[in-house]
């Protein structure tokens, strides 16, 4: 019998501290983040999309079209041509396209590249009702990129 | 738990099965790593499927500690053994072997009760009849075990209470991991 | 002008069809759940013509009041009562048509 | 009974009654979404309008404009009656309630039995929205609903009975006059010659909760276990007038407790203190706002109870202690005269 | 279902519970038989998100299918990782540095945190209280951002490699990790005032959904399952990798086997890892994250390997059979809440509904492993 | 409790509500009593016990009409709606299986009944008491009810102890515990 009336008394005390605590969360600021008005700083090194690294003297890529990339991906995603040119000392790279649809974003790319020439960017707005706009020419790319 | 007595059973129940083999396999080789008997640079597959029997091998290497080999129709008497050894099925799963024309049946057996001991049972069964009895009966875990090697592999568990797909959509004809499935 | 509210006659009227219902309903109907309902039908009947005695005629006007109220306890626990036998008899029978339940015919 | 009240007096209230219930229910719906969002840390609705003040208008559009889905294989009048039953007793209800001695529709002579005999419908509406919709979720829904008030609807009563002893009268208003000069007179404290108070006050509040279907208590709608409970079939204004219902049983069911319990319209001062000890129609809300974010605040803090649970509450607790409340509280009434 | 006699059967019904049902955390169909609000049978349907990781497999090269790890529990997609990396690294001979164990461990086991502190909201949420969801979803927020200035994502992780780490962190991960095991310690108690002491909780949770030590053994139960049957089982101590025998920690145990006893394995695990999390950034080392001769094209020898890891939810291991190319002849994923699943069957028999599904939840499902 | 009807109330209103609420009521015990499924039957039934809650109020019984509503509808017709649902879950299947003979004799028989029971009413001559005792407040009712009732009241409640121990045997002894 005692243990009756100590078992409501304890449970209604747990429930009394469960209202206060939500009680004072509820005087507290909220803590979200509106996103379309604010937005926090994305973190150096987040993975977005990967895009060729400007080099700032050259003003142009470091790629020597090894297709390392190409082969370490798991799903495809990368398409790289290289053409011998006259006068240049290697392949160059003309055509870096990334189908973005079916990166897993794994690093496998970058991780295989041996002059370093692409990098993570730092895309996080991306929306589309189109599939081909997540077919990225990173050459292109590049080249509007002040 | 004493891990000598399941080896040595496990040893009496492989020898039973020694009979049905061409040729008497070395009983409890012990295998040191076992890296260097079956490291053969180049070949694609171990020209040899292995023999029946018990070998101790190299737990930092294998993540196992005892591989024993026996017959199809053994793997149940050697759940049992487990079973009162206390230890648990951890996983079981298939292998196909094309080129032996031979599906294997791994059981991965470990023991959750004190000091790490893992067993793994295997058995080889014809890839053209692949049937083998199920163990559902002793650790009612393999039910759903079972039924995801027959999805994958299309092994029928003989005795099984419910042997559908599991996975796999219950229309579907074919077994993903046999090498020879050209996808679909 | 037509009151049809303060006559007595459309009381028992009323009330008398709520019991014709009741009668219908309660031999027209083959399961025991519709008996249920046209027995609630002829409960409520009566009560009807209690009440309208009581308004109208009843020297002290507390007893019609009483004996509906009475009826309405009765009425709750006949239905609790139907209710379990019909539940109990479900079980036995799968079914609750009075067709079916020649078994219980003594 | 006064017949003889203006039509058009009545006409007037019925409309201003059934306003009050759908802006309440309106809006409490936007201070449950506010006060979960800041219960929770968060911000809540606040794109539309100030605060977002005018997202209840814009739920109420969607709702209107949506299709009213009315799915193959249910039973077409009962589906359509149901939500209508819910609100209809509803808004009935509010007739009864009296907000402050002047702003009352009709002075009932047993205005608590009303509220009580109309409350009872809601259940048959939850009933037959749940059965009509067959859907299975809807059925075990409906079925728990009832089984949950029906338990919840006996120690409710008893705690009504122990009330209308102390006051002697079933009249809303004469249960409020009762309990007129301040705090210390009011049903919910010792003080005001029943030591049991407090204890019948929480009994009425949590079968107050349980009646009108909140958490932890809302069995009937349990998402994580029946999806949407009896109105999971339901779309467009169908389930918009069960979401009114639901808060506009809040909104009597706070309404009644204030009325039994925290002295309605009486400021909780006594009358001596200018303004503050005035009694008024805003005393009467504020009683009865603090009291739904109390519920609010529950339902927001508590996981939900078990179908067990909840009947153990009722028939274990609950009901000896009303009971054993409505004794003490008939022996006190007989000693004190 | 045969031998019950007819009139027992005519009063039960079927339920599909799912594949689209709030309870099931996305894609699990539990086809339940029912008798009113009792369960009588209750069928795991699976498969509804099945990806055939296994195949997968088989056919890319043993780093290509290093991010497949992240996808099958993508809660605690590290502790996939570490068992996947270590396994390979088993298998090849490959030294880690200090360093990269060390990070390892730290970045395993917040994620160990963040992964029950969503499952801790995420039941409670089952039981109908939502608050707590967003409260531990604070805290496991502050565990993503940490966790993704270091590896680049916020859930489906990558960030080990055969040898050790992707890149190594800042001392402003670390500090940040410590203090976040500071802002934990405050919170836990919060939650358990507010959930582990609420009445209506304990009601709904002691006592239900037993789980014997024994039927966890015959089901391959693993993980807190196993522990809240009153098993001192985990891999960490029992097996040890990585750098876990150098930490000091303790297992927490309940012997009851109920859903609050799984609960409580849950919670007292988290302050575990808060405890491992400290001591592993204080010892942990300079040097390089990364071995210094990780073969581009890893052949392992032929032969089959087994590894296992504690994961959040019990015992991953993976049987890899290699025929000494550069990708695997077949890999076996054993996932735990896989066999946790399979003893739902058996042990929710003759529940009501409410209390099997507060059963399901304390098991801690996430169905695209299950499914693989 | 003024039992006059006030003169500024219109009647053709009162009446008409009157009037509204006959018709309800002879709808719903139609409804309840010809309607083929039984859920029907137990709309018609609720409608029915509606319209003679409103018929009690305008007899100047509040207390009963309230009560109507609180037995009837909440309790009655949910008992039945409950019975329906656990024994007849099927019951679109169930068609109406009126033995033949059945239909045409309940028609006799209800309208028999229902002509001799109205044609008595109208037949009688009722006389008004001369005087009423009491106006028949609920306060006067729960006095009678306490004092010259008290023995059928002592009774009622033990038929309603007895029906509720009953009920609860009856329905429990079919079922076992749940085996799997």
């Amino acid at each position: 019998m005692a243990g009756y009336f100590t078992n409501i008394l304890g449970g209604a005390k747990s429930l009394v501290v469960g209202l206060s605590i939500t009680q004072r969360q509820f005087f507290k600021k909220p803590i979200t983040l509106q996103y379309p008005w604010e937005s926090l700083e994305m973190t150096p090194r987040y993975r977005g999309h990967i895009q060729l690294i400007k080099n700032a003297e050259s003003g142009t890529h470091q790629c020597i079209s090894c297709g390392m990339c190409e082969k370490s991906c798991p799903s495809d995603c990368i398409t790289i041509k290289g053409e011998k040119q006259e006068g240049v000392k290697g392949k160059v790279l003309v055509k870096y396209e990334l189908d973005f649809t079916k990166c897993s974003l794994c690093g496998q790319c970058i991780a295989n590249c041996k002059p370093g020439a692409i990098e993570f960017s730092r895309e996080y707005n991306l929306a589309s009702t189109r599939k081909e706009d997540f077919h990225y020419d990173l050459l292109k790319r590049l080249k509007e990129q002040k | 738990m004493n891990k000598e007595n399941v080896i040595q059973e496990l040893q009496a129940l492989a020898a039973e099965g020694m009979a049905d083999q061409p040729e008497v396999a070395s009983v409890a080789a012990v295998a040191g790593p076992a890296g260097e008997e079956e490291a053969k640079p180049q070949t694609a597959i171990p020209p040899e499927p292995r023999r029946n029997g018990v070998l101790e091998v190299d737990y930092a290497v294998r993540g196992v500690h005892v591989d024993v080999q026996i017959q199809g129709d053994q793997v149940v008497r050697a759940a049992q053994i487990l079973d009162e050894a206390g230890m648990t099925l951890e996983a079981i799963t298939g292998v196909d072997w094309i080129n032996d024309q031979e599906l294997e049946v791994v059981y991965d057996y470990s023991y959750t009760g004190g000091s790490c001991f893992r067993v793994v049972v295997r058995a080889r069964i014809s890839r053209h009849e692949p049937t083998i009895p199920t163990v559902s009966g002793v650790f009612p875990g393999a039910n759903w075990h079972e039924r995801e090697t027959f999805d994958f592999f299309g092994i029928h568990f003989e005795g099984h209470p419910q042997l559908e797909y599991l996975l796999l959509p219950e229309d579907c004809d074919f077994h993903p991991l046999l090498k020879d499935f050209k996808g679909c | 002008m037509l009151t049809l509210s303060t006559q007595l006659n459309t009381y028992l009227f009323i009330g008398a069809m709520l019991f014709g219902f009741g009668v219908f309903g309660l031999v027209r109907r083959p399961s025991l759940i519709g008996m249920l309902i046209a027995a609630e039908l002829v409960l409520c009947g009566a009560s009807v013509n209690f009440m309208a005695f009581n308004r109208f005629l009843a020297p002290d006007p507390t007893v019609g009041q009483i004996i509906t109220l009475f009826i309405m306890a009765i009425a709750a626990a006949e239905a609790a009562i139907v209710m379990s036998i019909i539940i109990a008899i479900y079980r036995n029978y799968k079914s609750i048509e009075t067709e079916d339940l020649a078994d219980l015919q003594g | 009974m006064d017949l003889g009240i203006n039509v058009f007096e009545m006409v007037i209230y019925l409309v201003g009654f059934i306003a009050f219930a759908a802006a309440n229910a309106a809006y409490l719906v936007w201070v449950e979404r506010k006060g979960a969002a800041h219960i929770q840390r968060r911000t809540g609705p606040k794109e539309v309008g100030p605060y977002g003040l005018l997202q209840p208008l814009a739920d109420g559009a969607k709702l209107m404009s949506k299709q009213f889905i009315i799915p193959a294989g249910v039973d077409r009048p009962l589906f359509i009656l149901a939500p209508i039953l819910t609100m209809v007793p509803a808004i009935m209800i509010f007739v009864t309630i009296p907000f402050s001695e002047t702003i009352l529709a009709r002075d009932f002579n047993i205005g608590l039995l009303m509220i009580l005999a109309f409350a009872s419908v809601n259940v048959l509406a939850l009933l037959m929205g749940g059965w009509a919709s067959r859907n299975k979720y809807a059925v075990i829904s409906a079925a728990r609903v009832v089984s949950q008030n029906i338990a919840y609807e006996i120690p409710m009563l008893i705690i009504v009975i122990t009330i209308v002893l102390i006051s002697g009268s079933m009249n809303l208003t004469e249960i409020v006059a009762g309990q007129a000069g301040g705090i210390l007179h009011w049903n919910l404290l010792p003080t005001n010659g029943n030591f049991l108070g407090p204890i019948t006050f929480i009994i009425f509040f949590i079968c107050s909760l349980a009646e009108t279907n909140r958490a932890p208590f809302d069995l009937g709608e349990a998402e994580s276990e029946l999806i949407a409970g009896f109105h999971t079939e339901y779309s467009s204004m169908g389930f918009g007038l069960f979401f009114m219902g639901e808060y506009a049983n809040i909104v009597i069911a706070a309404a009644l407790t204030t009325i039994l319990f925290l002295g309605g319209w009486y400021s909780p001062l006594p009358e001596s203190i200018p303004y503050a000890g005035a009694s008024s129609v805003v005393w009467f809300l504020v009683k009865m706002y603090l009291l739904i974010w109390l519920v609010v605040l529950i339902r927001w803090t508590y996981p939900r109870v078990t179908l067990w649970s909840l009947l153990n509450l009722s028939w274990k607790i609950l009901i000896p202690f009303s009971l054993f409340n409505l004794l003490a509280s008939a022996g006190l009434v007989k000693l004190l005269g | 279902m045969s031998s019950q006699p007819l009139s027992q059967n005519q009063e039960r019904f079927e339920l599909n519970l799912g594949p689209q049902h709030p309870a099931t955390h996305g894609v699990l169909r539990v086809k339940l038989l029912m008798d009113g609000e009792y369960i009588v049978d209750a069928e795991p349907v699976l498969g509804y998100i099945h990806r055939m990781h296994e195949l997968m497999g088989e056919n890319r090269s043993w780093a290509q299918y290093l991010p497949n790890m992240g996808r099958l529990d993508y809660l605690s997609a590290l502790s996939y990782n570490l068992g996947y990396v270590e396994l390979v690294e088993k298998m090849a001979g490959i030294e880690v540095p200090e360093r990269a164990e060390y990070i390892r461990v730290i970045t395993t086991e917040m994620n160990r945190i963040s992964s029950h502190l969503l499952w801790f909201g995420a039941f409670v949420l089952d039981l109908g209280g939502f608050t707590p969801l967003l409260y531990a979803f604070d805290d496991r927020e502050q565990i993503l951002d940490l966790l993704e200035a270091v590896t680049g994502s916020r859930l489906t992780y990558c960030y080990y490699l055969f040898g050790g780490c992707y890149n190594d962190v800042e001392d402003d991960f670390l500090s940040g990790c410590l203090a976040f095991v500071k802002r934990l310690r405050t919170r836990l108690p919060m939650y358990h005032n507010l959930v582990t002491k609420n009445v209506i909780l304990r009601q709904r949770l002691e006592g239900v959904g037993p789980v014997s030590a024994e039927m966890c053994r015959k089901y391959g139960a693993t993980g807190p399952v196993l522990r809240g049957s009153g098993i001192n089982y985990d891999l960490r101590k029992n097996e040890p990798y990585s750098i876990y025998p150098e930490l000091d920690f303790d297992v927490p145990v309940y012997p009851e086997g109920d859903s609050m006893a799984r609960f409580m394995v849950r919670m007292d695990e988290m302050e575990q890892c808060l405890r491992i999390i400290e001591q592993a950034i204080a010892k942990i080392p300079e040097g390089p994250v990364m071995a210094e001769k990780v073969p581009k094209m890893i052949k392992p020898a032929a032969g089959d390997y087994y590894h296992a890891v504690e994961a959040a939810r019990g015992t991953f291991a993976i049987r890899a059979v290699s025929d000494g190319a550069n990708q695997a002849y077949r890999m076996k994923l054993r996932s735990p809440t896989f066999s946790n699943l399979s003893l739902f069957q058996e042990a929710s028999r003759g529940m009501l509904l409410a209390d099997g599904l507060a059963f399901m939840g304390s098991l801690d499902l996430v169905i695209p492993e299950i499914d693989r | 409790m003024n039992l006059s009807i006030s003169p500024d109330i219109v009647p053709i209103f009162r009446e008409g509500i009157f009037f509204g609420l006959l018709i309800v009521t002879v709808f719903g015990a139609l409804l309840a009593t010809l309607a083929k499924r039984m859920t029907r039957a137990i709309l018609g039934l609720v409608v029915c016990f509606i319209g003679i809650a409103g018929l009690y109020f305008f007899l100047n019984s509040h207390f009963v009409a309230l009560m109507q509503l609180l037995i009837y509808v909440g309790a009655v017709a949910i008992t039945i709606c409950f019975a329906i649902m656990l024994a007849q879950p099927d019951e679109m299947k169930m068609a109406a299986k009126t033995p033949a003979l059945a239909g045409p004799f309940a028609i006799l028989l209800g309208g028999a009944v229902t002509w001799v029971l109205a044609s008595t009413a109208m037949k009688a001559t009722w006389m008004a008491p001369a005087l009423k005792v009491n106006e028949g407040t609920v306060k006067q009712v729960g006095a009678s009810l306490l004092t010259t009732y008290s023995m059928v009241f002592e009774l009622v409640s033990i038929v309603l102890l007895l029906a509720i121990l009953g009920a609860l045997v009856i329905a429990r002894s079919g079922r076992d515990k749940i085996e799997c």
